[in-house]
């Protein structure tokens, strides 16, 4: 039957209509946007997961947008590396959306909290999907604005202050991406990327490269919080309301920042040596700042906040490595990233919700009161620790694995000192939290409700589970075809080129 | 093309009025300059289109921006900037500047575009979408695709301002979070 | 030559501005501008010496006519909206931290520490 | 627009009024001009959208606040603003009966004709109802929020 590349489209569209159709009538009738928002984003989730099995049947496809064929129209691309960031944005965010059914209740104009969040996953999804660059700065700007009015919906005073500076960050990242866009368009006049990269692979990189790729690694290292411009991210997440810093740092900053990185450096500019370099060490020097950072808080959601910036560290070393291993940690250790962290992000929202506070020296002894939460959260801390049985565990141990064999011992070394002081930080946060003896102003405290667990305890289980993924035949299909994206690069402009003719 | 020189420098001369300037409703004044700027640019450079948008947009980006600026009681002139983020952009300034320059030579230089993909517009834009406005062709058929997602733009920002405008954030009445725990 | 690096100071200066400026309301002018100069930036490539404004006219149906590249007019129009639509949103958000901190001045709101 | 007693103290002076009275309805219509005729002139759906949303806003002005609400509610704006976005998915979705996503529909038409060159017209208005809305919308909240109450409620 001819390839279902009708499924990209979809992927935008569905969402977007939901949330026009939220804002239409989500004043009327209240029950609407819930129940639209987690319908939409269950489809979303199924849509994923069969773009990976339609990727297995048919290989790459493309799909023109109005029937014009690529350097023309725009196209979408459905490649390893699109199916791969699919399911694991459209995944966090159903479990998310099934969290937020009642830790929503807590805010007024709860419809406008669904469209925005909507809107976020339109912006999300059209960035992977699609195989234009201006499009993807369209649809990177759709989730970035969408998530500035996000940030800023808890209307505290703190939240207005991050949500701006993360507006203004914002903002000059997305310009310096649309300068290196318009000097890409000046030199190929074409902005379809599997065209661009034929046109640069012909004239060898000069002085317009190395400027496009440091506009691009200022634009994309904004979006992505790598460390040189990593100053929104403590303010904006430690504000946010719980599930939206959920989304942040578990989806978002990798769909926005480390998907585009990636797309850009490998399948347009050539990963040349000195790129890998550059993004090797930014990514150590992320990875080890971000838990230097950390260890100092008493702020829970601020302390996770830095721990996400020194695990998006890990995911660009890996990617920096350029070695087919290291790129496949990498990818895993995304993946596996944005299910703990998204994790930790819901619990700290219920010891939120529950006790009013995130400082962890008024905590103690929740265990008794929040069994739920205090075993999930020990799950989700083992694995970003890098516990054994956890998924943490086997990514991190691959990139460090890939980074001994691409002789990087010094990498290699920061990545275990760093994973040693995210334990000692997690354990840090367990004692204070959910162990010792009970605070006595938290014996009224009871158990979240149904929805809110339902959505920890899935997000535990995927954390156990996680490491099936490196069983042969799930690698394969998997793993394997995102990382095979990556690592051959500009051939992916014979797939993208000769598929659409 | 003499003209265009001119407008840049107005329009520089007008930026740096707005950064430096002690009052802020004339640093408003002067944002405005500059959008006019681009809109006579525009016309210059033979893009109808985009001057009318440019013009407009910026009249309504001057009206909220003056919204923002006038009725509020503080005194409006507005003292120093911080030295260690001024360092920070001035480097990132020189650097961009440079590497810039050396950029610039290998693109095409000014009024020679080789629109290797923009020639199937012109030569097909008619037959192909119906439209003698080549720009709405390309705005609409084309890359309708890029529209949808400006449109979304627009309509997530709008959300987001009446989700900011709200008088409250919590309901204050129904959950007290800290102990009554629904 | 000259014309991109007059575009390309305008750019600077803008996120300079947005850096350097501890007003508010000058942060989201300076973003302005620097969003100005990429729009023109855009333009700029996109002249064409002798080229006409890329609307056909009625007589000229012979050959192609030389026109100026329609191509980047489009992306202009998108990115000026785009432009529009997070300024609008960073004076809401200035509004309402005025409302809340009482003043302009972003080092004051310093209610964020650690 | 009738103007009682009470309505003089809000918004601007009477010559403004006046002045503004008899231009809105010329400032619409150029708006409404260049949104239909956007594919054949230069201007467009934003170009158009932001013309009709500035009638509006120069109403606002010279009228004051509560002059806006008895034109167009905040809800009414917001609700436009979204049958604009849902009026331009189904053409994007429409396309979808042509081949792919975003496909012309409707015939080309004989150019230089005011009813030519297929779905773009529609999507036009579409275009133009949302950039209308939206920006009338974003005004509005910005009208409201007063920022002179010194402590948020």
């Amino acid at each position: 039957m001819t390839p279902p590349s009708y499924i990209m489209p979809l992927c935008v569209a569905l969402p977007l209509g939901g949330a026009f159709v939220t804002a239409l009538l989500g004043r009327r009738f209240p029950a609407l946007a819930p129940l639209l928002g987690t319908v939409a984003s269950a489809l979303l989730l199924a849509i994923s997961l069969l773009s990976v099995k339609v990727l297995l049947q048919h290989g790459v496809l493309v799909y023109t947008v109005g029937g014009w064929p690529p350097p023309v129209g725009i196209s979408m691309v459905l490649d390893g590396l699109t199916a791969f960031m699919l399911v694991t944005v459209n995944l966090v965010a159903f479990l998310v959306v099934i969290f937020c059914l009642d830790y929503v209740n807590q805010f007024t104009a709860r419809s406008s909290f669904y469209v925005l969040f909507l809107l976020m996953v339109t912006g999300m999804n059209g960035v992977i999907v699609t195989g234009d660059l201006f499009n993807l700065f369209v649809f990177l700007e759709v989730a970035a604005v969408a998530s500035y009015g996000l940030v800023a919906f808890g209307m505290e005073k703190h939240a207005l202050e991050a949500a701006f500076k993360y507006a203004v960050m914002g903002s000059v990242g997305s310009l310096c991406i649309l300068l290196g866009i318009a000097m890409l368009y000046a030199t190929t006049s074409t902005l379809n990327m599997a065209d661009m990269a034929r046109v640069l692979a012909m004239n060898e990189p000069g002085a317009l490269t190395a400027f496009v790729t440091v506009l691009f690694l200022m634009g994309f290292g904004m979006k992505g919080a790598v460390v040189p411009f990593h100053a929104w991210l403590p303010d904006a997440h430690s504000s946010a309301p719980a599930p939206i810093s959920a989304m942040l740092s578990g989806v978002l900053i990798k769909a926005l920042g480390v998907y585009a990185l990636c797309r850009v450096t490998f399948n347009i500019l050539g990963a040349s040596p000195r790129i890998l370099g550059v993004l090797l060490f930014i990514g150590a020097l992320s990875m080890v700042a971000g838990v230097f950072l950390a260890i100092g808080q008493w702020d829970l959601k601020r302390l996770l906040a830095y721990h996400s910036i020194s695990q998006i560290g890990y995911v660009i070393l890996g990617i920096g490595l350029g070695t087919p291993l290291g790129i496949m940690g990498g990818l895993f250790h995304l993946f596996n990233h944005s299910l703990f962290k998204s994790l930790l992000f819901l619990d700290s929202g219920v010891i939120e919700y529950a006790t009013g506070t995130r400082d962890l020296k008024e905590m103690g002894g929740l265990r008794a009161k929040l069994p739920v939460t205090g075993a999930t959260t020990l799950a989700a801390s083992m694995s970003i620790a890098g516990i054994p049985p956890f998924n943490g565990f086997w990514s991190k141990l691959l990139i460090i694995v890939a980074a001994i064999q691409a002789e990087r011992y010094g990498y290699a070394f920061w990545a275990v000192l760093a994973s040693i002081l995210t334990l000692a930080s997690f354990m840090k946060v367990m004692r204070y939290t959910f162990f010792g003896q009970l605070n006595t102003r938290w014996n009224s405290v009871t158990e979240t409700s149904f929805f809110m667990k339902l959505s920890l305890v899935a997000l535990a289980v995927l954390c156990v589970l996680g490491g099936l993924l490196l069983l042969p035949q799930a690698r394969e299909a998997f793993l394997g075809l995102a990382s095979e994206a990556i690592t051959n690069g500009t051939e992916y402009v014979k797939m993208a080129i000769t598929q659409a003719r | 093309m003499i003209a265009l020189y001119a407008i840049l420098v107005v329009m520089i001369i007008g930026a740096i009025i707005a950064i430096e300037a002690r009052d802020l409703l004339s640093a408003v004044i002067a944002v405005g300059t500059v959008g006019l700027g681009i809109s006579l640019v525009a016309l210059v450079a033979k893009a109808p289109d985009v001057a009318i948008t440019q013009l407009v947009v910026e009249i309504i980006s001057v009206v909220i921006l003056i919204r923002a600026t006038i009725r509020i009681g503080l005194p409006r002139s507005t003292h120093g900037s911080k030295p260690l983020l001024g360092v920070v952009a001035l480097v990132f300034g020189i650097t961009v500047l440079v590497i810039g320059a050396m950029a610039f030579a290998e693109i095409p230089p000014l009024g020679a575009p080789h629109m290797r993909v923009s020639e199937t517009y012109v030569a097909e834009g008619l037959e192909g979408t119906g439209a003698v406005n080549i720009v709405t062709a390309i705005l609409l058929d084309f890359r309708g695709y890029d529209t949808l997602g400006e449109a979304t733009v627009l309509f997530a920002a709008a959300m987001g301002v009446l989700a900011v405008a709200r008088p409250a954030g919590r309901r204050k009445t129904e959950t007290e979070p800290n102990h009554a725990n629904k | 030559m000259i014309a991109y690096m007059l575009c390309l100071v305008l750019f600077c200066l803008g996120v300079y501005g947005a850096l350097a400026k501890r007003n508010v309301i000058k942060i989201v002018l300076s973003l302005a501008i620097a969003e100005c100069a990429v729009n023109l930036m855009f333009i700029l490539i996109a002249y064409r010496v002798h080229g006409s404004a890329p609307i056909l006219q009625r007589g000229t149906e012979g050959g192609a006519p030389v026109m100026v590249d329609p191509l980047p007019h489009a992306l202009v129009l998108t990115a000026i909206v785009i432009g529009l639509a997070t300024t609008a949103l960073m004076v809401a958000l200035a509004m309402r931290i005025y409302q809340q901190y009482g003043t302009y001045d972003i080092s004051e709101i310093r209610e964020l520490k650690g | 627009m009738r103007t009682n007693e009470d309505n003089h103290k809000e918004g601007m002076s009477l010559i403004v009024k006046t002045i503004t009275r008899l231009s809105v309805g010329l400032i619409l219509l150029y708006g409404i001009y260049i949104v239909l005729h956007g594919h054949l002139s230069p201007g467009g759906g934003f170009a158009g959208g932001v013309i009709v949303a500035l009638s509006f806003v120069h109403l606002v002005l010279a009228f004051g606040k509560r002059q806006a609400f008895r034109t167009l509610s905040e809800s009414g704006t917001a609700s436009l603003e979204s049958l604009g976005g849902v009026l331009f998915l189904t053409i994007a979705l429409a396309g979808f009966s042509g081949g792919y996503f975003f496909t012309n529909v409707l015939p080309n038409g004989e150019p230089y004709a005011l009813l030519s060159a297929g779905t773009i017209p529609l999507s036009n208005i579409a275009i133009c109802l949302k950039v209308a809305g939206g920006l009338f919308a974003i005004f509005i909240a910005l009208v409201l929020l007063n920022p002179e109450s010194e402590q948020g409620s």
